[in-house]
């Protein structure tokens, strides 16, 4: 029986209690009131669990890991500082592409210590452990930076598709994957190993770059998800509990949003992954309605009107509101017709924007207070009593086409009921479409009135519009 | 099988377990800061990290270990400050009304 | 502390965490049914008991065996046929409407 | 780096899918139509973990354990199969305790064989462990056989008391533990030990008999958890990973439980444990409404006459009905007002009768659909609108003093808002107190008629007048 030493026990035993206030952190993520005092449990766990790291007997030199850690938070301080709230997303999906590609070199200097010392010779479950953490490390490395570049612009948002592109995938990994054996297997060479270190952070690329941009964050929470699944697969390799309990937590995290978020635009992770299905909204808007539809377009004046003499209007934040960064003015026109007694309630589809939850954060940010907020079960119900639906910057959440039409590709997709209210009111700046690329009937419905222009623009002029009345 | 990677499998089974049902008990409202915070937890890896860069086994080694660090900090520090960002703004609401 | 001990604890505490997630979202309309379901997995001290009864160590030995094994036995047996009546009981009702 | 052969792997992983599958069987059991399945799953990976432990090769004779496993499944299955739907509780509590008793068996052996095979050297940790599972495992055995015989009314159910008990009581465990102590770090002597589990044995007797037969369920809950724990303890005794896990889920289970009781009755689990507070119901009633308050009674033709009428009528079960196996009777009362368009709704109070889900139980039985049972408060808000509020042998969850009289023993307890309905009918056979021995205002309340005798006999008595409508 392996019995550990004082110090050992310590380690070991607080590396537990990092464990589990990482799991309290999460459990008290289920609440807005707790979640900020979650984060911080979650924080103080990985406090302890650096601290007593360094407690370590096998250390023998605190210089690179002081220079390690220097560096790294005053780049992810400042950043974290410093980025908007409307790039969370990409943010988010950077972090992570450093994480998985921590765990792969972690994972590499692992290989390279074993193989040194023992003359050539792992065990069979330690070379399996560190392979599979290569893999999915530096996939999630690769795809992670696909992912911020194409929100961020610097690569197109549009799915990069070349012929053959499918082939080109299923060989690059094949291939990483059939190296991989052969080294476990028969030669633990070292240029072997690089190749396979090379086409799996090749292939994090492509399989990135044929998803659309607007997809991005499905594939940001599945490489949220692999980040966890490296971290757990380097804690076999490194045979600390602390990684695999850790990753792990992360690994079903990011499975359960990915899954959400596919859900509720009733799409499979098949279908998000390869079909190359979101075409970026930077360049949404091909077509553009004609025909003999007509929408109705009003001016601030009279917006302002129906709306101020409403009893009840329900507001439908979408990708528009973000974009044009209008939460502040949204707060405003919200306060203004409260305190003329119009009840405000916000609904909120989940996957209305492009992140899940996105809508809650920005209209936190705005200091929205989040009991106006209803998800869209709970405020179905209710547009059929609402006087007007205040639309901002939302199509495909509130296109009743998801209701009927089987070819459409958001068929199935739970929406918003904005065609129940009495009054529809839609902020957006043309008749053009939204992210999933169709047009949008409720335009022409003649219950609902146009307000063409951009976003914050347009509820600033409703703001003042209302006050005048 | 080693009795270690036995007992690695069981401990993931039950971090699993855990995780699944911690997580789906999350509101939609909060998934994104959930994302994040998760994704803080996911630099863990910074404990190995620690480990390789400080036992200083080769040069080729602490080059790794460095950046290892360098990376997973990024990830822990830049994903706890962003997630606390996040959830600040989603607090000041509850004291306010 | 052996490390046997240590992956005790730990397994033991990811445990509890997993077991109170999942119980906690059990309805009242179950609780019965779930008492006398949880009451018949704790008869997995039967595990314990069967090597216990096999090894054989001597007579003593083996009479505590027995005895273990047959009020595990029991536990497990009596448990789950009981839990499966109560269950059956609810389960005519949704066929039935 | 030990490493397991082939067969022990199996095994090994086998107990993994094992654990899972009780896991997986719990998730089931949270929703009525699949608990059924979950209990079944749970038994399969009961039934897996028995088969591969009876293929490790430490087993040198099956004779023994064919023996207890026959002997086990006849008792088990009989007892399942005869015993009635209302003698659940004592039922559950039995098996309980056998748990508890092979758990602490199986720590016995354990010390047997450790203490004989080397020469009385026990590692610290397993002794520690064997003591502890002895402890809880003895308690577990007598507590529960005691709790049965309290319910079966072999033993009385009301608090046995005699002087200087509690000082006694420490004394037996102080003793126990003590003795423990010296056992584990001085002598590990038989006869000492025979000592510590003849005192847990006595401890568990001492515990339960000064608490009231009706806060039984508490105690077989609690009891429920200690079992788990025991099975838990013997895991790191035998050190086998499937008994730690499974028990402490079942440990977390009752645990959760008990806390879900003790708060549905507005009392600490030490008051339920040391307050000798529960009289047993079966000498309930030693108080006697008397002064100027009036009930006014009806007769069966009256009361039938006012649900008949109604336009909806909430039956709000309670231990009476349980007591007077009434709910065949109720589901006729109920399918027959619904024949009459009348509306029936069952309000369940989460400690209505003596155990958790007690009504649910025993409607399910009479195939009362559970479409039809409102928990507390989903159902407080509708009885402003109900007609008729039916009370079948319920007391103290309908009783009003629990929200103001600071002193009643139940006050702050949440109750059903039976007070707010049109009419209330109360069927009980007196006046009588109910479990918690405190008089209700609301048989006096102008509103409420008392309908006198026993659940069943009345409940029949009025289908056969609305029948007569
Ligand atoms: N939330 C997630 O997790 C997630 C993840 C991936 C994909 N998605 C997808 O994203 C879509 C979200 O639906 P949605 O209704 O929120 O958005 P949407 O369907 O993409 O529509 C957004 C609309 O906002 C308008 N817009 C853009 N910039 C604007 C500005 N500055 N001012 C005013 N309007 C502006 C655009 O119309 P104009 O060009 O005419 O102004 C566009 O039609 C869904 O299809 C969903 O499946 C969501
Ligand atoms: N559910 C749990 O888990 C649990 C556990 C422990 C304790 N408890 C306690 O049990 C109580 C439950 O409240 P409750 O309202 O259901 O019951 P209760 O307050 O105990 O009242 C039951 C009433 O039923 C009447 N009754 C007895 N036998 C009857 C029969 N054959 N026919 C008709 N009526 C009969 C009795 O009055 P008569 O004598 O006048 O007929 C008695 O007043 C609470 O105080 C709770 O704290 C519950």
């Amino acid at each position: 029986m392996d019995v550990m030493d004082g110090l050992s026990t310590i380690i070991a035993l607080s590396y537990l209690i990092a464990a589990s206030l990482f799991i309290y952190g999460l459990k008290f993520m289920s609440s807005p009131a707790t979640a900020r005092k979650g984060n911080l449990i979650a924080a103080i766990g990985m406090f302890i669990a650096i601290v007593v790291t360094l407690l370590d007997r096998k250390i023998i030199d605190f210089t690179w890991i002081a220079v390690g850690i220097i560096i790294g938070s005053l780049i992810g301080a400042v950043s974290a500082r410093k980025v908007k709230m409307t790039a969370m997303p990409q943010m988010v999906g950077i972090f992570n592409g450093f994480g998985g590609g921590a765990s792969a070199l972690v994972a590499m200097a692992e290989f390279l210590r074993a193989t040194s010392t023992s003359e050539g010779i792992l065990h069979l479950d330690a070379s399996i452990s560190i392979i599979i953490t290569i893999i999915i490390g530096a996939v999630t490395f690769t795809g992670s930076f696909v992912a911020f570049g194409k929100l961020e612009g610097f690569i197109t948002g549009a799915p990069v598709q070349f012929p053959l592109q499918k082939v080109v995938n299923v060989l690059v990994i094949l291939g990483a994957v059939g190296l991989s054996v052969y080294i476990i297997g028969w030669a633990p060479s070292w240029t072997l190993f690089y190749v396979v270190v090379g086409l799996s952070l090749l292939y994090g690329v492509l399989f990135v770059i044929p998803i659309g941009g607007a997809d991005m964050p499905v594939v940001i929470s599945l490489l949220n998800s692999f980040s966890g699944l490296a971290a757990c697969a380097a804690g076999f390799v490194v045979q600390n509990n602390i990684l695999i309990i850790a990753g792990s937590l992360v690994g079903s995290a990011g499975l359960i949003l990915t899954q959400i978020m596919c859900k509720a635009m009733n799409r499979s992770l098949t279908n998000v992954l390869f079909s190359a299905f979101g075409t970026g909204d930077m360049e949404a808007g091909a077509t553009t309605a004609t025909g003999d539809k007509v929408a109705r377009s009003v001016d601030a004046e009279e917006a302002a009107m129906i709306m101020g003499y409403a009893q009840s209007v329900i507001i439908v934040p979408g990708y528009g509101m973000a974009a044009a960064q209008a939460q502040h003015a949204v707060r405003e026109l919200t306060e203004l017709l409260q305190s003329r007694g119009v009840e405000v309630k916000f609904a909120i589809h989940p996957v209305a924007g492009r992140m899940p939850g996105h809508m809650n954060v920005l209209l936190a940010e705005a200091q929205v207070p989040y009991n106006l907020l209803y998800d869209m079960d709970d405020i179905n119900p209710e547009f059929p009593h609402a006087d007007v639906a205040l639309v901002i910057g939302a199509n495909d959440v509130i296109n009743p086409i998801a209701r009927y039409d089987k070819s459409s590709p958001i068929y199935g997709m739970p929406i918003l009921d904005v065609d129940k209210a009495k009054h529809i009111i839609i902020i957006k700046r043309s008749l053009n479409v939204g992210f999933a690329g169709i047009d949008n009937e409720l335009f022409y419905d003649p219950k609902t009135s146009m307000f063409f222009g951009s976003a914050k623009d347009k509820v600033q002029e409703l703001v003042s519009e209302v006050k005048k009345l | 099988m080693p009795e270690s990677l036995m007992m690695g499998l069981t401990i993931f089974v039950l971090a699993m377990f855990a995780g699944f049902e911690v997580i789906t008990k999350v509101p939609p409202t909060l998934h994104t800061p959930l994302m994040s915070g998760a994704n803080a937890i996911s630099g863990i890896a910074i404990i190995g990290a620690i480990l390789v860069a400080g036992e200083g086994h080769s040069t080729l080694n602490i080059v790794f270990g460095v950046v290892a660090v360098a990376f997973a900090t990024i990830n822990v520090v830049g994903g706890f400050l962003v997630t606390d960002r996040m959830l600040n703004m989603f607090k000041k609401k509850t004291s306010e009304k």
